[in-house]
């Protein structure tokens, strides 16, 4: 609401003023540039580019060669926003150094912070999509009947399919929001399970702690005494 | 070495066995069997004493399986001449604490894997995508969204919302995957074991390659062996597990009267009394 | 959220890493230009130069000099977007020469769904009106404030009043115009949800604002049952 349609700006008419563009790293597409910039400024959402090809009639290719210039340039020119490559799509989004001010401005934070349960789901559905809340609460060891609801309702993860098997049970994968929240383009980009492989010393102390037969200095009294 | 739990919450088993077994690195090679399982079970009925935060039944059944496995381990130890640490090594390992450590450093791999994400999360947070969004008369141009849903959506969103939620126990969604019941597992091993011939657990569980549906067979011969239908003969130290049916028992076939159930759906205040029960 | 960060002197931020920024008339306050670029980016609506002088701790003329030199800035560079000043506030937009662009992608490119938990709030609102944000709340099971604030923005629900109760909470119903799009005359010729019995849960979530508001002797005997 509050949105007066306004006449535009008569300061930035005339585009027969122009002047020539020798000073930007991307000049041999300016067009290109220009128009990219005017979209992502329209959206509200990461724009495909896919999308940019059809709208500006030009393949893929040049359009993520020039996005790439773009992002380049503004990381160059120390802007104070970022053309980020998010969720499949292009958009502006403020830099992180400037968070302190953004902060102060955006008063309410626009995402309360997901509880340790959650994000131990989100990151079991993350890397085993698809799956059944039956084979997260599997891995967890806890019923997560509760937690799964919490991530449908935000929205990070989604029903993708069934399982073929008897019992037809939903599998669950995430969602776009997912990847926009984690500020990743895709699920290529999450860190490879591997590097959260427990290392040896883990594995071992996991092991003698279930070790059948103690070492010798372990049996104590107290323990045989039951 | 008295072991007490100051507890975080611990939201399952597995959370709990990673804490008493990880606890302490300086106290790595102190770590004794024994005193974990003391530890799990006094957890485990602190936590069943809290009327505030009952358990529910998924959580309370896994608490239950794990403790099982737990205390036949200790019981293991603690028959004789089992201290022989090269046989420990070198010889049959026994599966369900395989499985155990299986599912203990799958948990863990998660654990860490949501720290990354959530770093991953902070980071995001610190830039604000632009939300603007087009200016007039661009604005008035969008179809609004409202225009494409049809007075019959909002009809199914309202009663979606407004109608009776499922309650999640009778949900089988999530059983059904797994496929694993205690109920089941036991008319598999009296399908699978000979009236007359004894049977290795290997055999018993061959082809079968769901953990849970391993740890759940494992259970059902525990309770065929409580009920006194099965015998269990290890003819080595570590040797597999030889089962054999009961020929006093046979007849007695007529099962059904007893309340496996409490394994797969009975109500939630099962869990002291079958905490018992599992340990007796 | 909300912790407010401490003050990051806009003028001395790592100036060892500072590019030369020859080409930008706004080198006097390089800093300034970024905070402001950034937030101007996560803004929703056009920022007055007072509120980006408190932001950023400099004077308002500082704040519109810098603007100025922006804006100008952008039109010199020929950016696709522009830093125009509209309702007494600065924001970004498009520039008026990429207008055909902007307009194919508003018109075709832009998914203007409504999402399932809007969707979900708009129903209940709709069927269940006068409700509180609560009581809206209570039914889905999650908080719905920043979907509520949605629905108000995009003028499909608005304030009809308030509980009598103590909490005097504010009660929303539909708007005209909710009407209007989805092609009704009135909430009458809204589906009818049929002889269907709405969850236990339900009734208790839509009686508990009454209920606060009740006189003991108004009670129920459903509701003393409980």
């Amino acid at each position: 609401m509050s949105d007066a349609p306004e006449t535009p700006d008569p300061e930035v008419r005339d585009p027969e003023t122009r002047h020539p563009e020798t000073r930007h790293p991307e000049t041999r597409h300016p067009e290109t540039r220009r128009a990219i910039e005017a979209v992502l400024t329209a959206a509200t959402e990461p724009v495909e580019p896919r999308l940019l090809a059809e709208l500006l009639e030009l393949p893929v290719t040049t359009i993520e060669a020039v996005c790439d210039e773009l992002a380049a340039a503004y990381d160059d020119e120390r802007r104070g926003f970022m053309l980020a490559r998010v969720a499949g799509g292009y958009r502006f989004q403020t830099h992180p150094d400037l968070a302190p001010y953004v902060e102060r401005y955006v008063l309410e934070g626009q995402h309360s912070r997901l509880s340790v349960p959650a994000l131990e789901t989100l990151a079991i559905v993350a890397y085993k999509q698809p799956i059944s809340r039956g084979q997260v609460s599997a891995i967890r060891g806890v019923n997560v009947e509760a937690t799964m609801t919490t991530l449908l309702q935000r929205g990070y993860v989604e029903e993708i399919g069934r399982d073929p098997g008897p019992g037809q049970a939903v599998l669950y994968g995430t969602t776009t929001s997912f990847l926009e929240r984690l500020g990743l383009h895709s699920l290529h980009d999450l860190p490879p399970l591997g590097d959260f492989v427990p290392d040896a010393s883990v594995v071992e102390a996991l092991e003698r702690g279930l070790r059948v037969s103690d070492t010798p200095a372990a049996a104590t009294p107290e323990s045989l005494a039951e | 070495m008295p072991y007490e739990v100051r507890t975080p919450v611990f939201e399952g088993p597995f959370d709990l066995l990673l804490h008493l077994i990880l606890r302490q690195e300086v106290e790595l090679w102190e770590v004794s069997l024994s005193a974990i399982v003391d530890g799990y079970l006094a957890e485990l009925e602190r936590l069943q004493a809290d009327a505030s935060e009952p358990l529910d039944l998924e959580t309370a059944t896994e608490f239950l399986l794990i403790a099982a496995t737990l205390v036949e381990l200790k019981a293991r130890r603690l028959l004789p001449g089992l201290d022989d640490a090269e046989l420990d090594d070198e010889l049959l390992r026994f599966e369900e604490r395989d499985l155990l450590l299986a599912r203990l450093l799958e948990c863990k791999t998660f654990k860490d894997a949501a720290g990354a994400l959530d770093a991953l999360i902070r980071r995001a947070d610190q830039s604000v995508p632009r939300r603007l969004g087009p200016e007039e008369p661009f604005r008035s141009l969008a179809p609004d969204p409202l225009e494409s849903i049809a007075p019959s959506a909002l009809r199914t969103a309202a009663l979606r919302m407004l109608a009776a939620k499922p309650v999640p126990v009778v949900d089988i969604d999530h059983v059904a995957p797994v496929r694993a019941s205690v109920r089941d597992a036991v008319d598999t091993v009296l399908r699978l074991l000979p009236a007359s011939e004894p049977m290795s657990f290997r055999s018993l569980v061959a082809g079968v390659d769901h953990r849970l549906e391993l740890v759940v067979r494992f259970l059902a011969i525990l309770e065929l062996y409580k009920q006194g239908m099965v015998d269990l003969v290890q003819f080595n130290n570590f040797g597999d597990l030889v089962v054999r049916r009961l020929q006093a028992n046979e007849a007695a076939a007529a099962l059904g009267a007893y309340d496996l159930d409490e394994w797969d759906e009975a109500p939630a205040p099962m869990a002291v009394r079958d905490a018992e029960e599992i340990r007796s």
